[in-house]
């Protein structure tokens, strides 16, 4: 059995195995990796750190490729196939959408390459293994939280992510499944781009509006920080609001002691893939997918992580080594 | 005889100032019909209303008893109305052949434009005005007269009925008037119609049959030219006979305003010297294309020559000068240089007369000191200048040709400089406002100033000036007194060079 | 020496593509395998169909910002469950009809290009997002075919290049219609609109074309880039007005209008996809890819000096 | 006479940029939908929201007027952002923050100035591969460091109010009164004129066309930073990403205002307007529950309307 990360899970139904041997190949390994994005903000950021860390500690890689589609999906096929003329020993990819790069993924396997997928599922199932922090899930824990709070009734309202994403779409999707039932009533629902500023905006003209809303469902850190300091900023009491794994956000909780939960999304996912495609090269037996459907953390759990001595844009939990972090995220 | 066309009282108004006011004119085939009027008067307007540019907001065009009416040029074209406009407007990144067939390219079968016809008929069309320009050179990289001559080709290679020449020969000299003369008097025993405009007295009365003249966008009166004499014509457009049209000439210059030595326009060329005094007029004269364009333009750093120097009020300069600067540099030594395009050189036809007549004033000062108003300085110029518009705050292009031409001189006279290079001072102008300009030119000169002029109007440069310096070559062959000068005599000395 | 002043800058993209080409052939292994050739055909065909098509009407003066969510437009139209023969008409139908607006509001509303074609990429990739929130749905069959394998050993996007360059190049230098589109142009760099309406040339009808050439190109590169990812995609058009603007530039054409060329274009496009594809097979990281795309972009223009300040 | 100036007073009123009716048409919309939210204090908050815009419209307005465009802000702001948050100069004031960034913002303008006004390259492709450059650079630092917090006393700075109204509101509009001053009262601004109608004849009247392009240029990248420093005290955390659209937006808005290249018959208003009515516009459609597709509609058709409208009433009073 391999340990990809914490929280993985393999689900029993419909979960083919990845016979051992079928990849088996001798060290050294080119690893390659299509990311939807690597500059998109401060988690996919640390998602390539981490993976780039991994494949650092092991010893047989010697070379890892990692390329950067920019949101684009026009680049990032092209990218896997740049990857595969690359002849790469395996290919990870995190897909900017669920279909565009459906036909080059098939192109890798084809080629005998095995592919990992992580962070974003696809509608083929060409890939070798996948390891899918359920959206639904993420989305649910919050939803979940906020029905326990409004004791299933109220208003809310809900800032969504990055229009037209298939993360968004599935995160809200779990929120709407956790409603079913409730006499909970989404007031006003606007995209907030996962962004400080636009959903900092979205909330104040919200607030000025109407400001009666019983609960907040955010459905990203930087988002909920925002429009915590929108209540602040009007001196209003902070409704129960939904969170995640990110220092920054961390400390105002601490700070504001404000009712939130906080969904678990790891950047560390970057190292599991590289461990996942490890494995197929070593030759071990692998599922064809693992769930990472991790339980929310409350106020306590976060403390326990929370660093006072690094920046916001640390995302919990993290692989990466004391000396990284502080490399990276050290305060001034 | 049928009448070919007949315009009848015709009204137009731009905004609040009225252009024309019920002005009637007939068109007969077979002739030659000058519009006369000072500047202003409303001639191109008219003839922008018949070439389907503007409509006209009373009155109707009548063919042959037809009443016709366009509602763009296009139409205008296709009904056999062909137009040389007065403010050119060729299309500079097309080659000479594009320009003339555009709107009407012959096309083979497979729809491709068909490049060797256009190119045999475009040589053959410039041949006939006696140019041997390539075909396939883009206008941009033509002379201002080259360009001239370009706009009279396409306009008279048309297939049309009626011809209309706007001041067609503002920027040729005389040999080459004579040569579109020609072409018109060709065009006339074709049995077409030509509207002929121009401020040239001696052209009217060498190409057309019958005068209308205009004043104030009112109709004064049709003649016979055979009736007229140039005095009579001037007295119908002025109102008032011209005695004298050039002021009479200094006695007595001061030092030495300008010098140039030494100055080879090209590696090859032989060098030539230039000086100009104080209270002096001196003209550069010469055929199309000598060098004396390149000459006043070497002193603003507009083309390079290969060397020279040029001392002003005592200073040397080495030349070549910076593109970039050398109009600044000049200006801070008192000298203005006034461009003779003054479409795409000289004015900001979308802003207003005070903008443009004080462009000159604000660019010596501090980019950060604070822009006065000069609002005395505008009115002074506007009168002095007689400058025909409502007011200062109306833009430019409004103008007619000949008012622009004044707010461009206006400008640079306006910078009290001690030295003018001048490209064509009259350009367009009317009679009336020549003589006004010589005058000033003169005055100039007597308090002080020095001028360094160019004209492609040999009579001008003879009667305006003190001293002409023939170019030929790209160098000076002779110099001459103006008092002593005659066309003839600059004519010889260009062409036995 | 005749139209040669008149296309714009192209020679020194060229030497550029020429070079950067010996370069990745000497320094990587694989730029020079067929199959790494062929990708970047494919890769780059999208963007050389949509550059075409901005060319034009960057030609008359004007600009396109439309055109990326054109793009994602008709995937999604293309990922509607219907067959071919319908959606495949009723791209191009449609993508007329958006340049038919954007025509109509520039010449005879007289909305300034950047403001009409804006407003058209936000009602355009709204509607988009309504038809498709997320991407999904599936291409017919035969457009996905269509940009797959090859016949007679030719890979079909050559083929589509091919005949994407050859229908514009009959546009441009094979008609009127192309003389006037430079003559218009012209006219518009040296400020007005006018200049070649009084030649007796339809400007406006012809600007009007312009914006309709340019939407139908973007509709083609949609049908290419939904054939490559096999789904209808709300985003995947998304900024690539801004590369197909920058692929015109580098090629040469004045964004004042009235000059530039199609092989400047062509050129442009080359030499962005040569360097996205240089830089992944030299494993360039991806935190520097984006500083080594701009300084490249800024040496082509550098040493590109035109006579004209602006634009 | 009379007729004259009616008509003087129409062709003036028809001149009159889409912004301004854009933006009185929301605020009428806003006074029947929420009459409660038409004081200082609310629309105070909506203003700020686009501030940083409004302060790169400036700028923008400015290199428009001589027939040039700036597309680097978005650059200007992130690379600015990023060396505030990343805690690269550790235990520095506000004031070395404010003078390095408007080193930064000089320099940038200065060289895109260079590059249009002395090497006569693309101002859209210099300006944009600029941008790119910038971003490209802190990206590759972000991967060294990526960006943190932002010291709060820009936060604290940018939630100031006085007399009831929103700081960086009053300092938009100082701003925009000093830019309107400048461009209205002094030499550089008749230039900024000349230039713009037609650099021949600029040169040709001794207007020192290169030196005015890269001063206007320079000026506009000194804004881009003052507007870097004001958005990132309004988005108190570090970004690896800044919207491209901008700039582009910017260009947008000061066409709103009837700017356009080489003209300016808006001034500076009218593009202050433009900026005003995109802050009206979205929170219009917020308001209204309008989900992020119908606002992209909305917003497209809307700007479209009042530019043909604007279009239709200057055609009509022309010949
Ligand atoms: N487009 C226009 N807008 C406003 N006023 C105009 C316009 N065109 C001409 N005018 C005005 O109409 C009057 C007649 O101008 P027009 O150009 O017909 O004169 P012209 O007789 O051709 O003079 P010139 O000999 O100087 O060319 C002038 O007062 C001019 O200002
Ligand atoms: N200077 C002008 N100002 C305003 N309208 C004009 C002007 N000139 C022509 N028009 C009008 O515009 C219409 C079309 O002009 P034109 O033929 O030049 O444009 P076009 O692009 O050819 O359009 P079309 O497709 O209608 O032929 C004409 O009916 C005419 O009335
Ligand atoms: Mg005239
Ligand atoms: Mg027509």
């Amino acid at each position: 059995e391999v340990k990809l990360l914490d929280g993985v899970t393999t689900p029993s139904e419909n979960n083919p195995t990845v016979e051992a041997g079928k990849y088996k190949k001798d060290a050294p390994w080119v690893i390659g990796m299509s990311s939807f994005g690597v500059n998109a903000n401060t988690w996919t950021v640390q998602v390539a750190h981490e993976a780039e860390a991994a494949a650092a500690r092991d010893k047989r890689i010697t070379k890892f490729v990692l390329l950067d589609a920019g949101f684009d999906q026009k680049k990032q096929v092209a990218d896997i196939e740049d990857l595969i003329a690359q002849k790469v020993d395996a290919i990870i990819i995190q897909p900017v959408t669920s279909t565009s790069a459906d036909a080059s993924i098939e192109k890798a396997v084809a080629a005998g390459i095995p592919v990992v997928l992580h962070t974003g599922r696809i509608e083929s199932d060409a890939f070798t293994t996948e390891i899918q922090g359920g959206a639904e899930h993420f989305g649910k824990v919050m939803g979940d939280f906020l029905v326990k709070e409004l004791n299933g009734k109220g208003n809310i309202w809900v800032l969504r992510g990055l229009a037209g994403h298939p993360e968004d779409t599935n995160r809200y999707n779990g929120l709407v499944e956790s409603l079913k039932g409730t006499d909970i009533k989404i007031a006003a629902e606007e995209n907030g781009d996962w962004q400080y500023d636009k959903a900092k905006k979205v909330c104040e003209t919200l607030y000025l509006n109407d400001p009666n809303v019983d609960g907040i469902w955010s459905s990203g850190a930087d988002m909920t920080r925002a429009c915590v300091d929108v209540f602040k900023q009007f001196g209003a009491a902070i409704p129960p609001i939904s969170g995640e794994g990110n220092n920054g956000f961390f400390g105002q909780w601490i700070k504001d002691n404000f009712k939130s939960v906080s969904s678990e999304y790891s950047p560390a996912q970057g190292a599991a893939g590289i461990r996942a495609a490890v494995a197929l090269l070593e030759g071990k037996e692998l599922k064809k997918h693992y769930a990472y459907n991790p339980p929310g953390w409350d106020l306590e759990k976060a403390k326990t992580y929370y660093r006072e001595d690094l920046s916001a844009n640390v995302w919990w939990p993290s692989e990466l080594s004391e000396d990284q972090l502080k490399e990276f995220y050290s305060k001034q | 005889m049928t009448n070919l066309i007949e315009m009848l009282k015709i009204s137009k108004a731009f905004g609040g100032s009225v252009a024309l006011r019920g002005v009637s004119l007939t068109l007969e085939p077979g002739s030659v019909h000058a519009l006369m009027g000072e500047n202003g008067a409303g001639k191109s307007t008219l003839m922008k209303i018949l070439a389907g540019v503007h409509q006209p907001d009373s009155g109707e065009i009548y063919k042959n008893g037809h009443r016709i009416s366009f509602a763009n040029p296009r139409d205008a074209l296709a009904f056999g109305i062909s137009t040389v406009f007065q403010e050119l407007s060729l299309l500079p990144n097309m080659t000479i052949a594009e320009n003339l067939f555009l709107g009407r390219e012959p096309v083979n079968r497979l729809g491709f434009v068909d490049r060797k016809h256009m190119r045999l008929h475009t040589r053959e069309a410039l041949a006939k005005l006696g140019l041997t320009l390539d075909p396939n050179m883009l206008v941009s990289e033509l002379s201002i007269a080259e360009r001239q001559f370009v706009e009279i080709a396409h306009g008279i290679d048309a297939d049309a009925s009626i011809f209309i020449l706007d001041e067609p020969t503002a920027a040729l000299n005389a040999t080459d008037v004579e040569v579109l003369n020609a072409h018109i008097r060709r065009l006339r025993d074709e049995g077409k119609a030509i509207v002929y405009i121009s401020h040239r007295m001696e052209e009217i009365f060498n190409v057309c049959d019958t005068v209308t003249v205009l004043k104030d966008g009112q109709l004064v009166g049709t003649r016979p030219l055979s009736e007229m004499t140039p005095g009579s014509l001037i007295a119908m457009m002025v109102g008032r006979e011209l005695e004298d049209l050039f002021p009479a000439r200094a006695g007595a210059f001061g030092d030495v305003a300008l010098e140039i030595e030494h100055l080879k326009l090209e590696a090859t060329s032989k060098p030539l010297s230039i000086s100009v005094r104080k209270g002096e007029i001196v003209a550069l004269a010469g055929l199309e294309g000598q060098g004396q364009q390149k000459v006043l333009r070497a002193l603003v750093g507009e083309y390079s020559p290969f060397s020279g120097s040029v001392t002003i009020k005592g200073k040397t300069i080495r030349l070549p000068l910076s593109k970039e600067a050398g109009i600044r540099q000049m200006q801070a030594s008192s000298v203005a240089f006034v461009p003779e395009d003054r479409k795409d050189e000289g004015l900001f036809l979308g802003l207003s007369l005070a903008h443009n007549l004080s462009t000159s004033l604000h660019s010596s000062r501090n980019e950060l000191s604070r822009a006065q108003g000069f609002a005395d300085v505008i009115a002074s110029t506007l009168r002095s200048m007689n400058v025909k518009a409502a007011n200062a705050r109306m833009p430019v292009g409004s103008l007619s040709g000949g008012n622009q031409q004044k707010i461009l001189l206006g400008r640079y006279f306006a910078t009290k400089a001690d030295l003018l290079l001048i490209e064509e001072p009259t350009r367009g102008v009317d009679i009336g406002a020549k003589s006004e300009i010589y005058k000033l030119l003169r005055a100039f000169a007597e308090g002080g100033g020095a001028v360094l002029v160019l004209s492609r109007e040999t009579l001008e440069l003879i009667g305006l000036c003190d001293r002409i310096y023939v170019i030929h070559g790209d160098t000076v062959v002779t110099q001459m007194q103006a008092a002593e000068a005659t066309e003839h005599n600059i004519l010889d000395a260009a062409l036995s060079a | 020496m005749g139209r040669g002043s008149r296309q714009g800058l192209w020679a020194l993209p060229l030497i550029l593509a020429v070079l950067m080409s010996f370069f990745l052939a000497f320094a990587t292994a694989q730029f020079a395998n067929s199959g790494n050739l062929s990708n970047l055909v494919a890769q780059g065909m999208p963007l050389m169909i949509t550059a075409i098509g901005q060319m034009f009407v960057v030609l008359v003066g004007g600009l396109d910002l439309s055109v990326g969510s054109v793009v994602s437009f008709t995937t999604a139209i293309l990922a509607l469950d219907a067959p071919a023969y319908v959606v495949l008409p009723a791209v191009f139908i449609l993508a007329g009809v958006i340049g038919f607006i954007n025509g109509f509001c520039i010449t005879r509303l007289k909305v300034h290009p950047i403001i009409a074609t804006l407003s058209m990429q936000y009602v355009v990739l709204g509607i988009t997002r309504i038809l498709r929130p997320v991407s999904g749905g599936s291409i017919p069959e035969f457009v996905t075919a269509s940009v797959a394998g090859s016949i007679a050993g030719i890979p079909m996007p050559v083929i589509w290049g091919v005949v994407t360059i050859a229908i514009a190049w009959k546009l441009l230098y094979g008609s009127r219609y192309g003389l006037h589109i430079f003559a218009i142009g012209g006219g518009v760099a040296a400020g007005s609109t006018e200049a070649a309406r009084n030649f007796g040339i339809p400007a406006r009808r012809n600007i009007m074309l312009a914006y309709v050439i340019s939407a139908l190109f973007a509709a083609l590169a949609g049908v290419f880039l939904a054939g490559r990812i096999v789904s209808g995609d709300p985003n995947v058009g998304l900024l690539m007005e801004l590369d197909a603007i920058t692929a015109v530039a580098i090629g040469g054409t004045q964004l004042s209008g009235g000059v530039g060329s199609l092989q400047g274009t062509v050129i442009g496009v080359v030499v962005l996809g040569l360097l996205s594809n240089g830089m992944n097979l030299m494993n360039v990281t991806p935190f520097v890819q984006t500083a080594v795309k701009g300084i490249l972009l800024m040496l082509v223009v550098a040493l590109q000096s035109r006579k004209k300040i602006g634009l | 006479m009379s007729a004259f100036l009616n008509s003087s007073l129409t062709q003036r009123i028809s001149k009159i940029p889409p912004s301004y009716y854009l933006c009185a048409i929301l605020l009428l919309i806003l006074w029947i939908a929420r009459p409660q939210m038409l004081n200082v204090n609310v629309l105070g908050v909506f203003i700020r929201q686009v501030v940083p815009l409004g302060l790169l419209v400036l700028g923008q307005l400015l290199v428009m007027r001589v027939k040039s465009i700036d597309l680097s802000g978005g650059g200007v702001i992130l690379l600015i952002n990023y060396g505030i948050s990343s805690g690269m100069f550790p235990n520095t004031s506000l004031g070395f923050y404010v003078v390095a960034a408007l080193a930064t913002g000089l320099l940038i303008g200065l060289f895109n100035g260079y590059m249009i006004a002395k090497r006569r390259a693309s101002a859209v492709i210099v300006t944009l591969a600029l941008s790119i450059v910038l971003i490209g650079f802190v990206q590759y630092l972000s991967s060294g460091k990526p960006p943190g917090d932002v010291p709060p006393i820009f936060t604290d700075l940018f939630n100031t109010r006085f007399v009831g109204v929103p700081s960086p509101v009053i300092f938009w509009v100082a701003m925009t009164a000093l830019m309107s001053a400048f461009l209205g009262y002094t030499v550089f601004g008749k230039f900024v004129t000349s230039v713009g109608e037609n650099m021949r004849a600029a040169h040709f009247s001794g207007v020192p066309v290169e030196r005015t392009v890269i001063l206007a240029h320079t000026i506009a990248g000194l804004i881009a930073a003052i507007a870097a420093l004001v958005q990132t005290g309004s988005i108190a955390v570090g970004s690896v990403r800044v919207g491209l659209d901008l700039p582009i937006l910017s260009v947008a808005a000061t066409i709103l205002g009837g700017v356009v290249f080489g003209r300016g018959e808006g001034g500076v208003w009218g593009p202050f307007f433009g900026v005003l009515c995109f802050a009206f516009l979205f929170v219009v459609m917020t308001m209204f529950g309008i989900g992020e597709p119908g606002k992209l509609v909305a917003q497209g058709l809307i700007i479209l309307l009042a530019a043909i409208f604007y279009g239709l009433r200057s055609s009509d009073t022309q010949s």
